[in-house]
């Protein structure tokens, strides 16, 4: 179990890295393709088995193959979108300085509160019958509420991509 | 009852004005004039049984965490305060009848009205978020005023100036006005004694601030000369009159009584700002060429003399320093009136531009000379009753810095005689050979209370003071701040 | 079987949440910082499983397939916005892009 | 109120009232009724002087005591301060009284011709009767205030009388300076009130000197010596004399009136009517002496070249005040009073003589341009000439006996020096006033343009005639008044007689007199070529006597230039950039803080990212910061 964790933690990052350096939007498309898989496992190995599904169906499935046409749509004439110095050339210091602050406070708060795990979870945990009950019972206006953002993100896409030209 | 009508009268008539068609001229002064008079008239009612009536009334306004009143007072200091508001708003509202833009007459009137009214509204507060409202809404008819009236570009920057700087006073003014009342409770501090512990110093400071400003004192006097060289005559004659004793007032009826401990550490601090106000104002004022902003540099320097009263702890300073106020109020309003006569005869007021009226307006000289001579301090008129009463008292505690303002005595005989002569003495001469007449009947009558208060209060100070200067000690927060020469003694 | 710490799982979700907020923030190409964003929702879901295992408590899971279902919308939504950038400027390099006018 | 009271407060009032009726019925008022008014006013207050005098006289040789103290109520009353309105008619303030109004009405009278030709004929009366009324209230008064109201009202009064023409600006300035150098005398008599207030603990003459006895002789040496400041600045005296020469911009009867026979010895009076601080002040009173010498024979100097006729009277008003000032500050208080009034008499009286010869003349005052005048006016040059004599000091004349009291008191109280200089002053004051009488009425034929003529006019002849017999015999006063004036300094350091005579002094003094008088006739009637060659010989001297001493230019570049120099650095230079850099400093940090906030909302989405990662970093620091602070407490649980 551990050595399976260190495993996925090491493919987790290396690809999170490769996704966000890409210089071709392609290859940080199948950075994330593993990179989602790695995380698929690790919510196997916390007993959320259903949710390693979800992460598999929605994320690798429907999302990675939504980007995989924008960037086929987009590079039609293949030059390179990030050419010469950037407007804001100089964040990348305070961008790095920033997440490595961050990293280590969090990682101090983790070390100094988290330090101990709980007891076992009951076996149940993560199992489809129980999500399913607590998805439509406990947390049913959630869902419900859920349903109801992604037909405005339908009725949006359609009304942004329907037209030809949209000023905004 | 009687305190909210003198309070809200004017405003009443502002209203009225507006209900009147901007070209019927003759009504428009008629109930302009007649707003401020009945106003004058129904406020001496507070003095029909001499000073020292006491007139209150108190509404509930707020009740929770903190409590806040509708709650006016007239009675001990305010009704000096009170008077000479409505006596020089008189005089400024009739004489803002000569405002030169017809088709303006009546938003002009109407909003000198409406200062009268916020004026009021704060000498006559007796809590203190009805104060600090009054306070700001002060700012208001002084900034419209300036822009909308007065027509040029200097007025509309000097506007901005007043606005921003008393505006930022204000804020200070807040900042303290919250402190006391977290600590207090209630917005009704006035009469009680609170211990502060350190916090004292800082909301002393921060109410000494804004009083400095709006009085002011060197060196926050940036938008005086600007404000008042700018302003048209009757308003600068009650920015001047009146509304620069409104920080005066703060000292007497809130900082002091509120803070006495504090007042006393901030003492040295305050004295050197009021003698440098004193000196610095005199010579500023001899160095001008603008007969409008020489009288606005003095003052600066006489009202500083009014701070080193308070600050000098003297019990015959501090009342003493009533007779200065009250005095002050009459000789800069009535200088700014005479100046603004002077400027619509000659179409100038700068020194030199003009000359020798005194050829041709005896009257005009006269009246120029009473209040001259006044503000110069020559003794048996009420600038040097003020100033003696103030200097005496002030030598028995702070020697020095009392020698040190008898300086400014001589630059005013310099700087008044400038401005006096050059106006009125000299070959005659007036730009483009305009030709010009003696003052008119109404303006005779627009400055006689104003000189007649000149004489009066310099002859016999006294009926000012008829209690000896108890009035000034009346509340027990009073008594504390006064014989709190050794507070904790 | 022996189990791994909640405090590693953390550590590692805060590690993917950092590099995808500096990608974010260094890429110029609004596909890979959407991709960017991505990887932080990713580290988020993986807090909310760990500590969902930790107290047993089925709320973390529930939460993740909605956060899941969210930037399903959302990625939609910004993928749908990168085009409409594409099509009308013929250039989606996001610095360039800092009016709100057309 | 008793009724003698009442009549002390009239003769008070009643100049006041005749100001105040003339002012406020302006043009409607014929200008007769306007003289008449003034007049009247005077004349009824001088009768009414006289009675009181009288009586008192009277009550007095009759061994009966008779109120000299009249209260009529309160100033202003905070305790501890307490002053009052109250007079004192004593026989120190019945002399100044009686020639306030007795000369005041001659004088008067006389500008009814003088001015009858002004356009400001009303004005003129209704100043002067102001000038009567601050006078009165000055020497009546039983207290320090009311003292420096009439103080500064009578600067206010010699202001508008130097300025009276006022389209003509040399007065204008004239009446400037005479204004503010009295101000700087009013400053030091203000400060003296603090100090006696600080010390003594009231205003009140009464109070004051009866409690003199128990401060120490520093606080009395200060307040001394700031009481003289005011005197000095009043009376003319060094260092604050140089307005008077030029208050001779005023009409000639203001000058015999104010800059003569009155308001000038104020600062005489407040020293006779201190004379408890003095005698208890030996320091101070000494300065008084000092000053009071010195300026004798300063202005004794001057008037020797000047040739302005109102000049040389002028200066020598000065050096006369210095006689009386040189009494008064040796102790010699009644000598002091007595000078003034014989002083009073002669001046007045050579200005008016002076005055109906510039006005004869049409309104030349150059002596040079006159000569040979004493048979086309002889009125005038019989006047002048008593006058001329009377100051001079030839005996029986007023002059002789007041200034030999002086000189007597020199030598009795010990002041050798002092009592020198007074002793020179006599002889260049006989030698100048005769050099005057010679260059106007003789010396030769008449050197003028215009044709002199002579107008007698009764209203300005009779005045004049009065005073000269009153210069002839002024003399004999000695005696009533040193019997008066003694009831007043009860107590003094020095007992002294007037009446009686040094006869070798006064010999001594008569013969320097009479070497002044040949030197002026051998100079300007025998001997001109020996006066050329002598001017010649001493042209640098002189030069430097005829402006003055410089002391005027001195004066513009010690005190008027630094002073608008400061004036101007701080209406220019201070106002712009340090006052008005207060509100800039605040309003460039506001914007400076705007502009920043606007450069960063540059509309960049990564900018706002990384905005809110460093937002985020920072919560996330405070937080971990105050829990782990927390925790280290025991507080936060696992």
């Amino acid at each position: 179990m551990v050595v399976l964790f260190w495993v996925c933690a090491i493919v987790l990052v290396g690809t999170a890295i490769a996704v966000v350096g890409s210089r071709q939007p392609v290859h940080s498309v199948v950075g994330l393709i593993v990179n989602f898989s790695a995380l698929a496992v690790l919510f196997l190995t916390l007993s959320a088995e259903f949710l390693a599904m979800m992460q598999i169906i929605i994320y690798a499935g429907a999302i990675l193959v939504l980007f995989l046409f924008v960037i086929a749509l987009l590079t039609v004439g293949n030059q390179p979108i990030e050419t010469g110095e950037g407007r804001l050339a100089h964040q990348t210091v305070p961008a790095i300085a920033a997440g490595v602050a961050a990293l280590g406070l969090i990682a101090f708060g983790v070390r100094t509160a988290w330090s101990q795990s709980a007891a076992s979870p009951p076996a149940d945990l993560g199992t489809v019958p129980a999500f399913g009950t607590a998805l439509l019972t406990t947390h049913v206006f959630a869902f419900e509420a859920t349903a109801f953002v992604l037909l405005v993100a339908i009725i949006g896409v359609v009304l942004m991509a329907g037209r030809k030209e949209i000023r905004f | 009852m009687m305190i909210d009508l003198v309070i809200f009268l004017p405003a009443i008539a502002a209203i009225a004005l507006l209900c009147i068609p901007r070209d019927a001229q003759r009504a428009l002064r008629g109930v302009a004039l007649i707003g401020a008079l009945a106003t004058f008239v129904l406020s001496l009612g507070f003095i029909t049984g001499g000073f020292g009536n006491e007139f209150d009334q108190r509404i509930p306004w707020i009740s929770g965490t903190w409590t806040a009143a509708y709650h006016v007072h007239v009675g001990g200091l305010s009704v000096y305060f009170v008077l000479l508001t409505t006596l020089v708003s008189v005089a400024a509202i009739w004489g803002a009848f000569s405002y030169s833009d017809a088709g303006k007459l009546r938003g002009f009137l109407a909003l000198l009205l409406l200062f009268e009214t916020t004026l009021l509204g704060l000498f006559t507060a007796a809590d203190l978020l009805l104060f600090y409202v009054y306070w700001d809404l002060m700012l208001i008819p002084v900034f419209l005023l300036l822009v909308g009236y007065s027509g040029s570009a200097e007025a509309r920057s000097a506007a901005w100036s007043y606005l921003l700087y008393n505006g930022a006073g204000g804020l200070v003014l807040l900042l303290g006005v919250v402190g006391v009342v977290l600590h207090t409770g209630t917005f009704e501090v006035l009469g009680q004694t609170y211990s502060f512990g350190t916090l004292e110093n800082w909301l002393f400071a921060a109410f000494a601030l804004a009083f400095l400003i709006k009085t002011p004192s060197f060196p926050f006097h940036a938008w005086m000369p600007p404000t008042y060289t700018n302003s048209p005559p009757p308003l600068v004659a009650m920015v001047s009159g009146v509304q620069s004793k409104a920080g005066l007032f703060g000292f007497l009826v809130f900082a002091l009584p509120l803070f006495p401990v504090a007042a006393h550490t901030w003492a040295p601090v305050l004295l050197v700002l009021a003698v440098a106000s004193i000196v610095y104002g005199a010579f500023a004022a001899l160095g001008q060429r603008d007969m409008k902003t020489l009288v606005a540099f003095s003052s600066l320097s006489h009202l500083g003399l009014v701070v080193l009263a308070l600050f000098a702890f003297d019990l015959t300073s501090v009342p003493g320093s009533i007779v200065m106020i009250v005095s002050h109020g009459l000789i800069s309003a009535a200088l700014f009136l005479l100046l603004g006569f002077v400027e619509e005869r000659t179409g100038s007021r700068e020194i030199g531009a003009f000359g020798g009226l005194a050829a041709h307006a005896p009257r005009l000289q006269a009246l120029m000379l009473v209040a001259a001579m006044a503000a110069l301090g020559l003794p048996g008129l009420s600038g040097f009753a003020g100033e003696f009463l103030i200097l005496i008292g002030a030598w028995q505690t702070q020697p020095v810095y009392t020698a040190i303002s008898l300086i400014a005595i001589v630059v005013a005989s310099a700087y008044v005689l400038k401005m006096f002569q050059a106006a009125m003495h000299g070959p005659e001469s007036v730009p483009g050979g305009r030709t010009y007449g003696d003052l008119r009947a109404r303006e005779i009558w627009i400055l006689a209370p104003l000189i007649a208060g000149i004489f009066l209060f310099g002859i016999w100070p006294g009926v000012l003071l008829p209690g000896g200067g108890s009035l000034t000690g009346a509340t027990p927060a009073h008594t504390v701040a006064l014989h709190g020469q050794r507070p904790h003694a | 079987m022996p189990q791994v710490p909640l405090a590693d799982y953390l550590i590692l979700a805060t590690v993917l949440f950092v590099i995808g907020l500096v990608g974010f923030l260094v890429r110029r190409n609004p596909i890979t910082m959407l991709m960017a964003i991505e990887l932080m929702w990713n580290a988020g879901n993986l807090v909310f499983a760990a500590f969902a295992r930790n107290f047993g408590d089925m709320t973390g899971q529930v939460f993740v397939f909605i956060v899941i279902t969210v930037a399903a919308a959302e990625a939609a939504i910004s993928l749908a916005i990168v085009v409409m950038v594409f099509r009308h400027r013929e250039d989606v390099d996001v610095d360039d892009i800092s009016v709100m006018r057309g | 109120m008793d009724k003698f009271a009442a009549l002390v407060l009239v003769i008070l009032l009643l100049p006041l009232a005749g100001a105040v009726l003339i002012s406020f019925a302006g043009p409607y008022l014929p200008r007769v009724a306007a003289a008449v008014i003034a007049n009247g006013t005077l004349l009824v207050a001088f009768l009414m002087t006289g009675i009181v005098a009288l009586t008192g006289w009277q009550a007095t040789s009759s061994g009966q005591t008779i109120p000299q103290h009249f209260a009529y109520g309160t100033w202003a009353l905070i305790p501890p301060l307490k002053i009052s309105f109250g007079l004192l008619i004593d026989p120190l303030a019945l002399t100044w009284m009686l020639i306030i109004t007795g000369v005041g009405f001659l004088i008067h009278l006389y500008s009814v011709g003088y001015m009858a030709s002004d356009r400001n004929y009303r004005t003129f009366f209704a100043y002067m009767n102001l000038f009567v009324f601050t006078m009165l209230l000055l020497v009546m008064s039983d207290n320090f205030l009311w003292l420096l109201v009439g103080w500064g009202g009578v600067g206010l009064a010699s202001y508008l009388l130097i300025g009276f023409y006022y389209d003509r600006v040399s007065a204008v300035l004239a009446a400037r300076k005479a204004l503010i150098m009295n101000v700087i005398g009013d400053v030091g008599i203000m400060i003296a009130i603090f100090l006696i207030y600080a010390h003594l603990g009231s205003a009140a003459y009464s109070d004051v000197f009866a409690r003199v006895a128990s401060v120490g002789a520093p606080a009395l040496t200060a307040i001394g010596l700031w009481l003289l400041l005011g005197a000095v600045a009043k009376s003319a005296q060094l260092p604050l004399h140089t307005w008077l020469p030029d208050a001779m911009e005023g009409p000639t009867p203001v000058s015999a009136l104010i800059h003569a026979a009155t308001m000038v010895t104020a600062g005489v009076y407040l020293i006779a009517r201190c004379y408890p601080i003095y005698d208890h002040a030996p320091v101070a009173a000494e300065v008084v002496a000092v000053v009071g010498a010195t300026s004798a024979l300063f202005a004794a100097t001057i008037g020797c070249v000047q040739y302005d006729i109102k000049r040389v009277l002028a200066y020598s008003t000065m050096s006369q005040i210095g006689y009386m000032m040189f009494a008064v500050g040796a102790g010699a208080y009644t000598a002091g009073a007595f000078h003034f009034l014989t002083h009073a008499f002669f001046k007045a009286l050579l200005f008016m003589a002076a005055g109906i010869v510039i006005q004869n003349l049409g309104g030349e005052q150059d002596i040079r341009k006159m000569g040979g005048l004493a048979g086309k006016m002889p009125l005038a040059f019989w006047t002048f000439l008593i006058g001329t004599v009377a100051i001079a000091g030839v005996p029986p004349f007023a002059g002789f006996f007041s200034k030999d009291a002086v000189i007597d008191a020199a030598i009795a109280l010990h002041h050798p020096v002092l009592g020198a200089f007074l002793i020179i002053a006599a002889f260049l004051t006989a030698f100048y006033m005769f050099r005057l009488l010679f260059l106007t009425f003789f010396s030769g034929a008449y050197r003028g343009d215009g044709a002199p003529h002579d107008h007698p006019m009764v209203s300005m002849n009779v005045p004049v005639v009065v005073l000269a017999i009153l210069a002839t015999v002024g003399g004999f006063l000695a005696a009533p008044l040193g019997a008066a004036l003694r009831l007043t300094f009860v107590g003094a350091l020095h007992d002294q007689d007037i009446a009686t005579i040094n006869w070798p002094v006064a010999a001594g003094a008569f013969l320097l007199v009479v070497a002044g008088i040949a030197t002026a006739y051998a100079l300007y009637q025998v001997r001109p070529q020996l006066r050329e060659s002598l001017i010649r010989a001493l042209a640098g001297p002189r030069q430097l006597v005829m402006n003055a001493y410089y002391l005027d230019t001195v004066y513009h570049w010690l005190v008027e230039v630094p002073a608008y120099a400061i004036a101007d650095a701080a209406a220019g230079f201070f106002e712009t950039f340090i006052i008005r850099a207060i509100p800039l400093a605040a309003s460039a940090t506001a914007a400076a803080l705007g502009g920043f906030a606007r450069a960063w909302e540059s509309g960049q989405l990564r900018r706002y990212g990384l905005t809110i990662a460093v937002g985020v970093v920072l919560l996330l620091a405070w937080y971990v910061i105050t829990a782990y602070a927390a925790a280290s407490q025991g507080v936060l649980p696992q």
